[in-house]
C-alpha cells in the first residue's frame, strides 16, 4: 500500500489515523478516544455488522434455505421482503421478556450479556485488511480459542437458570458437546501452525501471501474438521443437539422470550460469521487474494470470503438432517479425533522434513498435493476401520432397533 | 509500571478478582460460586496479560473456564439438587481467622523483603511463547513428558471412577 | 502512581488466603475444589510475578512452571470431580464433614 | 566384479536406501499386523515382496561397498536430547554390515518362500508372516544400527520376535515353555548388555560405535575396557547361545522348522557374533577378555559337538551343531580372527540354513523328527537327499565346499595363537563330520520305518500328506534347497585374494594384517579329520561294521552325561531354581519374615495400639480439620523463623 491518503479505501486504516489526526486537534486527550471508539463502532456496524448480521445472516440465511428446500422465503414485507430482519427485530424487542417465578433471576438476565460479549472481543485479533486489526498480538490464534470457549457458559447460564428440565437438557448437552468437539478443533489448528510457524493471525496471512498458497490447501483436513467442530460447537443445525426441536423443545432457550431470545439468536449468526472470518484468515489466505488486493480492497475479498465460508454453513443448514446426541458424540470420539491426531502427526512431519532439508518454497505445492490425496485415502481408511460400509446403508426406512439405536429396556427383548 | 493503563488496569483487575473470589467464598448457591469463581479465573488472566505473559493467560482461559470450570459445572449437575447448597462447616470460623493470620504473614513478609526486581520492561523475545516453547522441549523435556504421563493416567483414572456398576457388568460380559 | 512487586504478591497472598478459607470452610466437596483452584490460581500469579520481574537469566522458568501447575492442575480437577460423583453414588452425599469413615 | 585390494573410501550409498532396507519389511509388517493377518495367501506375498525389496537393496548395498572397498558410511539424525543424555538415530555401513545385510535378507527371503509350503493350512499363516517380517526388521536394524542404544533396542526386539516365533504354536505346553526359556535364559545375557550399555554412557557419554572403537583404540587393557567387553560378551553369549546360556537354542526347535533355519542360520544366533565383531577393538584392547571369549566358545564348541553325537532327533543334532558352531565362531574372536568369524558366520549361515530347511522337507514327508522312525528316504526324496549331502558336507568342511574354507581359517587362527584351542577345534571338527553323517545314514539309507502315523484326533496337526509312503515337497520348497546349496558349495571361494579379509576389515578402524589365510598344513589335517568322521560314521551307522550299542556300553559314563546334556538343564532347574533359590533363599526369607519382619510388624502394630488409643481423639476423620492443622504449623514455622532471626 503505497498510498495513504485518507479517501484511499483499499486501506481504512489510512481513514482511522487520519480522523484520529484531525480529531487530537481539536480535542482533549481522553475524548480523542472515546470518539474514536464511537466512530470505529459506527462505522463497523453500518459497514459490517448490519449488512452481515442482519441481511446475509438473517434475510440471506432464509432466503437461501428456502431456496433449497423449494419454497420462496421472506417476501412479504417490503420489495421481496428485504425488510424481513427489520420487521423481526421490531418485533422481538417489543414483546415480553418473561421470566418464570422459578427462575434463577440474576443468572437468567445475565446470561445473554456474557453470550454476546465474547462475540465482540472475537473481532478484536481478525485482521481485515494489511493494516487493518484491532491487536495484532502474537498468540492470536490462541486469544481466538480462549474467547471462544467462554459462550458456552453462557449457554450453561441460560439452560441453568430457566429450572426448567428441557432446557438443562440442552445445556448438558451443549457443555458435553463443547468439550468433545474442542478437541479436535484445536488439534486440527494445531497442525496449521506448525505449518504455518506463527500464531498470530496477520502472520497467517502473511505466509499465505508468501508462499502462495491456502493453508486449507496445505492440509485439507484440517480445514474439513474445523468446519465440522466449529459447526458443532455453535449449535449450526446439522448438529443443533442442545436445541432440537423435535426433541427437547428448544433446549437451553426454552425459556427465553423476547430481546433476551433475540440477543442469543443474533449472537448465534455473530459467532458463525466470526467462525467463519477466523476460518477466512487461517485456511484461506485471509485477506489477500494472489495479488490481486492491490486493485481490490483487501478487507472486500476478506469479506467475500467469509460469506464464501459462511454460505457453507447455510448449505448444510439447509440440506443435511439433524443427528442424533450418541451419533454426534461417537462422531467427536471415533472419527474426529483420531483423524485430527493424524493429521497432525502428519503435517508435522512434513515440517520437520521441511526445516531439516531446507527445501525451496515451491515445495509446499507437493506437500499440498500429497496432503489432499492424504486426506482423502484416510477419510476412506478410517470411515472403513470404523465399519461404514457404503453398501450396508440401506434404502428403505429402518426401526430404530435396527439401526442401533436407543431402545428403551421395556420393550427390548 | 507506570502509567495510566496499566495502573488503572490493575486496579481494576484486583478489584474484580479479589471481590469474586470473597463472591465465590459467600454466596450460598453452589452455582454462582461457580460463577464467580470463573470470573475470578479471568481476572487473573488479566493479570497474566498485565505481566506480559500472553500464552500464559490465554491457556489460563482455555484451560480454567474452557475446560475446569465446565467440568465443575458438569459435577454440580450430577450431583442432584440437595447437594447443591455451598454452607459452611463448623470450621469455617477457625478456617477463616487462620487464613486471616496467614495472610498477616504473607503481608508482613512482602512489605519487608527488599525485593531486587528489574526496571522496566523484561528482555525483549524472552518471554514468548516460542521462548516457552523451546524451553518446554530442551530443558524441560523430561518433566513435560512426565506431565503427559501423568494426564493420559488421570484420564484413565476419571473414566473407571465414573463408570456405573451396569457399565462395569456389561464390559464383563462382553 | 507506579505499582511494583509488592502489589503483584499482594494480590496473590490476599487469593491464596481467600482459597485457603473457602477450602478449609466448605461443607460440599465441589466446593473445597473450588478453593483449591483459587489456591493454585493464586500461586501461579505469583510465580509469573516474580518471573517478570526479579533478574534472572532464566525469566521462562517460571512460566514452564506455571504450564505444568496449569497441567495438574486440569489432571486433579478431573479427578477430583470423577471422585466427588463417584462419593455420591455411593454415599448420597458430597459433604466432607460426612465423609468420615476413617474415624476411629 | 574385479575386486582390487586398496584403501577403503567412504561409500556414495545414499542414506534413503539403508533405510529402506529397513522401512521394508516394517511395512509388510504393519500392512499384514494390521490388515492381512486373516486373508489367506497375501500374508506370505507382502511379507516376501517386503523382504524381497530388503535383499535387492542389500546387495545394491553390498556392490556399493564393494566399490568402497569396505569403508564405512554413517548417516547420524539426532533423535532426542534429555539433559546430558544425547541419543541419535543412524544408520552406519561397512564392509561387516554389508556382509550381514546379505546374509540376513538372503536367508530370510529363501525361508519366506519356502514357509509358503511349509505354513500353508496353518490358522496362524498371517501371524506367522508378521513375525517373521518383525523379526528380520529387528535383525535388520541391528544391524545398520550406528550407535549402542540404538542395537540394545533392536536388540531386545530380536529376543521379543524370537520369543513370539518360538512359542509360535503356543497352544502346545513344551512350545510354550521353550519360548519362556528362550526369552529368560537370553535375558540374563542382555543384563550384561545393559550393564554394558549404562556403562559406556557413564564413560564416554557417547553410545556412537565409531566412537566406542576408537576409545577402545586408545585405551588399551584398562579394567573399564575389560569389563565393558565382558557385558557385551554376556550379552552376545546369551543370544548365540554360549556355555552357559545354551540352554535355550535346543529347546527352540519347538518353533516352526522355517523358523529354526531363520533363528539359527541367519538372524538371532549371529546377532551375538555381529554384536562381539561390531566391538572387535574392544576385546583386541582387552587380552582378558578375549581370553573368555576364546575358552567360552571353545568348551561350547566342544560340549555342543559331543551332545550332538547321540541325539535322535532329527531337528535336535542341527541345533546342537549350530551351538557348536557359534562356539567356533567366538573361539575364532577370541583368538583374534575376526575375518575367520565373519567368513564362518557368513558361510554357516547359508549351509545351516539349507540343513534345517532340509530338516523341515523330511519332516514334511514323515511327521516326525526322530531319526529312528526314518530311514531309506533317498529315494523318496532326491532332491531333498542330494541338497542335504551338499550342507552336510560343507558342514563337515570338505574341500572345496564353503564350510571348508571358513573352518580353516578358524582352526588356523587357533593354532596361531593357543594349540590347545586348536587340539579343542580340531576334534569338534571330527565329532561335526561324524554326527552330521550319522544323520544322514540313519535318515536316508537304510530301511524306512514308516514315520509318525498321523493323529487324526490331535487338533494341532496339519500335517496332510501320508507318512507311509513319503513323497517328495512341492517345490515351493525344494527351490530354497536348491538355491541355498550354491553358496554352500562356493561361498567358500571368496576366500581367494583375501577378497573377503579385505572387505571386512575395512569396518575396523585399522586394518591387522595377520598373514596368511590359509597354510596347507592346517588344511590337510583337518581336511583328514573330518574324512576320518566320515568314515566313522559309514563304518557305524551305514555297514554297521561296529554295532552303536556295543560303543555305548564301553562308554556308557559319557554316553548318559551326553545323553542328559551334562546335566545342565537339570543342573539349572533342580539346584538353581529349585534347591538355591526355591528352597534356600525362599527359606531364609520365610525364617525372616517369621521372625524378623513379623517381630517387627507385631511390635510396631502393639506400640502403635498402644499409642492410638491415646491419640485418636485427634482423628477427627474430617479434610479441613487436617487442612487446619497444616496451615496452623505454617504459621508457627513462619513465627518461629521471625524469632529466631528478625528481618
Amino acid at each position: 500500500m503505497d498510498s495513504s491518503k485518507w479517501y484511499d479505501i483499499r486501506d481504512l486504516s489510512n481513514l482511522s489515523s487520519w480522523i484520529l489526526e484531525n480529531l487530537d486537534k481539536v480535542l482533549p486527550f481522553e475524548l480523542v478516544y472515546v470518539v474514536a471508539a464511537l466512530i470505529g463502532f459506527v462505522a463497523s456496524f453500518l459497514l459490517f455488522v448490519l449488512p452481515s448480521q442482519l441481511y446475509l445472516g438473517v434475510y440471506g440465511e432464509r432466503k437461501i434455505i428456502g431456496r433449497m428446500q423449494s419454497r420462496y422465503g421472506p417476501n412479504r414485507v417490503g420489495p421481496l421482503g428485504l425488510f424481513q430482519p427489520i420487521a423481526d427485530a421490531i418485533k422481538l424487542i417489543q414483546k415480553e421478556a418473561l421470566t418464570p417465578t422459578s427462575a434463577d433471576r440474576v443468572v437468567m438476565y445475565i446470561a445473554p450479556i456474557v453470550f454476546v460479549a465474547p462475540a465482540v472481543l472475537l473481532w478484536a485479533v481478525i485482521p481485515f485488511g494489511e493494516n487493518m486489526v484491532f491487536a495484532n498480538i502474537e498468540v492470536g490464534l490462541l486469544y481466538f480459542l480462549a474467547i471462544s470457549s467462554l459462550p458456552v457458559i453462557a449457554n450453561f447460564m441460560a439452560g441453568w437458570s430457566g429450572n426448567n428440565k428441557y432446557s438443562l437438557f440442552g445445556a448438558m448437552r451443549i457443555v458435553a458437546m463443547t468439550i468433545s468437539y474442542e478437541s479436535p478443533l484445536v488439534l486440527s489448528l494445531l497442525g496449521v501452525v506448525a505449518i504455518t510457524g506463527t500464531m498470530s493471525l496477520a502472520g497467517m496471512v502473511l505466509w499465505a501471501d508468501e508462499f502462495k498458497i491456502w493453508a486449507g490447501l496445505v492440509s485439507p483436513l484440517a480445514l474439513v474438521i474445523y468446519f465440522i467442530c466449529v459447526s458443532a460447537e455453535l449449535n449450526r443445525t446439522p448438529t443443533d443437539i442442545a436445541e432440537a426441536e423435535s426433541e427437547i423443545v428448544a433446549g437451553y432457550l426454552t425459556e427465553y422470550s423476547g430481546m433476551k431470545w433475540g440477543l442469543f439468536y443474533g449472537m448465534d449468526i455473530g459467532y458463525a460469521l466470526a467462525a467463519s472470518a477466523f476460518a477466512a484468515t487461517v485456511f484461506l489466505g485471509g485477506y489477500t487474494l494472489f495479488g490481486l488486493e492491490q486493485w481490490i480492497p483487501g478487507w472486500m475479498i476478506f469479506i467475500g470470503k467469509t460469506h464464501l465460508f459462511y454460505f457453507i454453513f447455510i448449505w448444510t443448514r439447509g440440506t443435511l438432517p439433524r443427528l442424533r446426541s450418541d451419533q454426534l458424540m461417537e462422531f467427536a470420539w471415533k472419527f474426529m479425533l483420531p483423524l485430527a491426531l493424524l493429521n497432525l502427526f502428519l503435517l508435522i512431519t512434513e515440517r520437520m522434513i521441511w526445516a531439516e532439508q531446507d527445501y525451496e518454497k515451491g515445495f509446499i505445492y507437493l506437500f499440498a498435493v500429497v496432503n489432499i490425496a492424504l486426506s482423502v485415502l484416510l477419510v476412506w481408511l478410517w470411515a472403513r476401520f470404523n465399519g461404514y460400509k457404503p453398501e450396508a446403508v440401506p434404502m428403505r426406512p429402518r426401526l430404530v432397533k435396527e439401526a442401533r439405536g436407543y431402545v428403551p429396556t421395556g420393550e427390548a427383548n | 509500571m507506570d502509567g495510566f493503563g496499566p495502573v488503572a488496569a490493575f486496579w481494576v483487575l484486583s478489584g474484580l478478582t479479589l471481590v469474586s473470589a470473597g463472591g465465590v467464598m459467600m454466596s450460598r448457591n453452589l452455582l454462582h460460586a461457580v460463577l464467580f469463581l470463573i470470573v475470578t479465573f479471568i481476572g487473573v488472566a488479566g493479570f497474566f496479560v498485565l505481566l506480559s505473559a500472553d500464552f500464559i493467560a490465554m491457556a489460563q482461559v482455555i484451560i480454567y473456564v474452557g475446560a475446569i470450570a465446565v467440568l465443575v459445572l458438569f459435577a454440580v449437575l450430577l450431583t442432584p439438587r440437595a447437594g447443591r447448597d455451598n454452607a459452611e462447616t463448623k470450621w469455617a470460623l477457625p478456617g477463616m481467622l487462620l487464613a486471616v493470620c496467614l495472610a498477616a504473614v504473607f503481608l508482613f513478609v512482602i512489605h519487608d523483603t527488599s525485593w531486587n526486581t528489574i526496571d522496566g520492561d523484561p528482555a525483549e523475545g524472552s518471554l514468548t511463547a516460542a521462548a516457552l516453547g523451546n524451553a518446554l522441549l530442551d530443558t524441560w523435556v523430561l518433566p513435560f513428558e512426565i506431565a503427559s504421563v501423568l494426564l493420559t493416567a488421570a484420564l484413565v483414572g476419571a473414566i473407571m471412577l465414573t463408570r456405573t456398576p451396569e457399565e462395569e457388568a456389561e464390559d464383563a460380559l462382553s | 502512581m507506579s505499582i511494583g512487586i509488592e502489589h503483584f504478591l499482594t494480590v496473590g497472598a490476599l487469593l491464596f488466603c481467600l482459597g485457603l478459607a473457602i477450602a478449609l470452610s466448605k461443607r460440599n466437596a465441589i466446593g473445597v475444589l473450588m478453593g483449591v483452584e483459587l489456591m493454585l490460581n493464586a500461586v501461579n500469579l505469583t510465580l509469573i510475578t516474580f518471573s517478570r520481574f526479579s533478574v534472572s537469566d532464566t525469566p521462562i522458568a517460571g512460566h514452564t512452571f506455571v504450564v505444568f501447575v496449569l497441567t495438574v492442575a486440569a489432571a486433579e480437577a478431573a479427578v477430583a470431580l470423577a471422585l466427588a460423583v463417584s462419593v455420591y453414588r455411593n454415599r448420597e452425599t458430597v459433604d466432607v464433614d460426612q465423609l468420615n469413615l476413617l474415624r476411629s | 566384479m574385479l575386486f582390487l585390494a586398496s584403501e577403503p573410501t567412504t561409500p556414495t550409498i545414499a542414506q534413503e536406501i539403508l533405510w529402506a532396507i529397513l522401512i521394508c519389511p516394517l511395512v509388510a509388517w504393519g500392512l499384514i499386523a494390521v490388515y492381512f493377518r486373516k486373508i489367506g495367501p497375501v500374508a506370505g506375498y507382502l511379507a516376501i515382496a517386503g523382504i524381497g525389496a530388503a535383499c535387492v537393496l542389500s546387495y545394491v548395498t553390498l556392490f556399493n561397498v564393494m566399490d568402497a572397498n569396505g569403508g564405512v558410511a554413517q548417516f547420524t539424525h539426532e533423535w532426542f536430547t534429555a539433559g546430558s543424555l544425547e541419543v541419535n538415530l543412524g544408520v552406519r555401513v561397512d564392509g561387516l554390515t554389508a556382509v550381514m545385510l546379505v546374509v540376513v535378507t538372503t536367508v530370510a527371503l529363501l525361508v519366506q518362500i519356502y514357509s509358503q509350503g511349509y505354513m500353508s493350512g496353518d490358522p496362524g499363516y498371517g501371524r506367522y508372516f508378521a513375525h517373521m517380517c518383525l523379526f528380520t526388521t529387528s535383525m535388520l536394524g541391528l544391524v545398520l544400527a550406528d550407535n549402542l542404544f540404538q542395537m540394545f533396542i533392536f536388540w531386545e526386539l530380536v529376543g521379543l520376535c524370537s520369543y513370539l516365533l518360538i512359542g509360535f504354536w503356543f497352544h502346545k505346553p513344551s512350545a510354550a515353555a521353550a519360548a519362556k526359556k528362550a526369552f529368560i535364559v537370553t535375558r540374563i545375557g542382555d543384563l550384561g548388555l545393559l550393564a554394558a550399555v549404562l556403562l559406556i554412557w557413564n564413560e564416554l557419554g557417547s553410545f556412537d560405535v565409531a566412537a566406542i572403537q576408537e576409545w577402545a583404540h586408545d585405551e588399551p587393557d584398562g579394567a573399564i575396557v575389560t569389563l565393558f567387553a565382558l557385558g557385551i560378551f554376556a550379552g552376545a553369549a546369551g543370544k548365540s547361545a554360549q556355555f552357559p546360556l545354551h540352554v535355550w537354542l535346543p529347546d527352540a526347535m519347538e518353533g516352526p522348522t522355517p523358523v529354526s533355519a531363520l533363528i539359527h542360520a541367519a538372524t538371532m544366533v549371529a546377532a551375538g557374533v555381529y554384536l562381539v565383531a561390531r566391538f572387535f577393538p574392544v576385546f583386541e584392547s582387552s587380552h582378558d577378555a578375549a581370553q573368555v571369549v576364546a575358552w567360552i566358545g571353545a568348551i561350547t564348541a566342544l560340549i555342543a559337538a559331543t551332545i550332538a553325537l547321540v541325539q535322535t532327533d532329527f531337528k535336535r543334532v542341527l541345533a546342537y551343531s549350530t551351538v557348536s558352531q557359534l562356539g567356533y565362531m567366538m573361539l575364532a574372536l577370541g583368538t583374534f580372527g575376526y575375518v575367520a568369524a565373519i567368513f564362518h558366520l557368513f558361510t554357516h549361515a547359508f549351509f545351516k540354513a539349507l540343513l534345517f530347511l532340509g530338516s523341515g522337507s523330511v519332516n514334511h514327508a514323515t511327521n516326525t523328527f526322530d531319526m529312528r522312525q526314518m530311514g531309506g528316504l533317498k529315494k523318496h526324496m532326491p532332491w531333498t537327499y542330494w541338497t542335504f549331502l551338499i550342507g552336510s558336507l560343507s558342514l563337515a568342511g570338505i574341500f572345496p565346499l564353503a564350510g571348508f574354507w571358513s573352518k580353516d581359517e578358524i582352526l588356523l587362527d587357533a593354532w596361531r595363537h593357543d594349540k590347545a584351542l586348536w587340539v579343542i577345534g580340531l576334534s569338534v571338527a571330527f565329532m561335526t563330520a561324524f554326527y552330521m553323517f550319522r544323520a544322514i545314514f540313519l535318515t536316508f539309507h537304510g530301511e524306512y520305518k514308516g514315520g509318525q502315523p498321523v493323529d487324526h484326533h490331535d487338533e494341532d496337526s496339519h500335517f496332510h500328506g501320508d507318512p507311509a509312503h513319503p513323497h517328495e515337497s512341492p517345490w515351493v520348497m525344494r527351490g530354497p534347497l536348491v538355491v541355498l546349496s550354491l553358496p554352500a558349495i562356493a561361498a567358500g571361494w571368496l576366500a581367494y585374494d583375501h577378497i573377503f579379509k579385505d572387505f571386512v576389515n575395512g569396518a575396523l578402524p585399522e586394518v591387522h594384517a595377520h598373514g596368511s589365510s590359509f597354510e596347507i598344513g592346517i588344511a590337510i589335517s583337518s581336511s583328514i579329520v573330518a574324512v576320518a568322521g566320515i568314515g566313522a560314521a559309514y563304518a557305524i551307522y551305514m555297514k554297521k561294521w561296529v554295532s552303536s550299542e556295543s560303543i555305548r556300553a564301553t562308554f556308557a559314563p559319557l554316553a548318559i552325561t551326553f545323553e542328559n546334556k551334562y546335566f545342565l538343564d537339570r543342573l539349572y532347574e533342580d539346584v538353581f531354581v529349585v534347591r538355591i533359590l526355591q528352597r534356600g533363599w525362599n527359606r531364609l526369607l520365610e525364617l525372616n519374615d517369621k521372625y524378623i519382619v513379623d517381630g517387627v510388624v507385631n511390635g510396631t502394630g502393639r506400640v502403635a495400639r498402644e499409642a492410638s488409643t491415646r491419640l485418636k481423639v485427634v482423628q477427627t476423620g474430617q479434610l479441613q480439620s487436617y487442612g487446619l492443622g497444616v496451615a496452623a504449623g505454617v504459621i508457627i514455622l513462619a513465627l518461629a523463623v521471625f524469632t529466631a532471626n528478625p528481618l
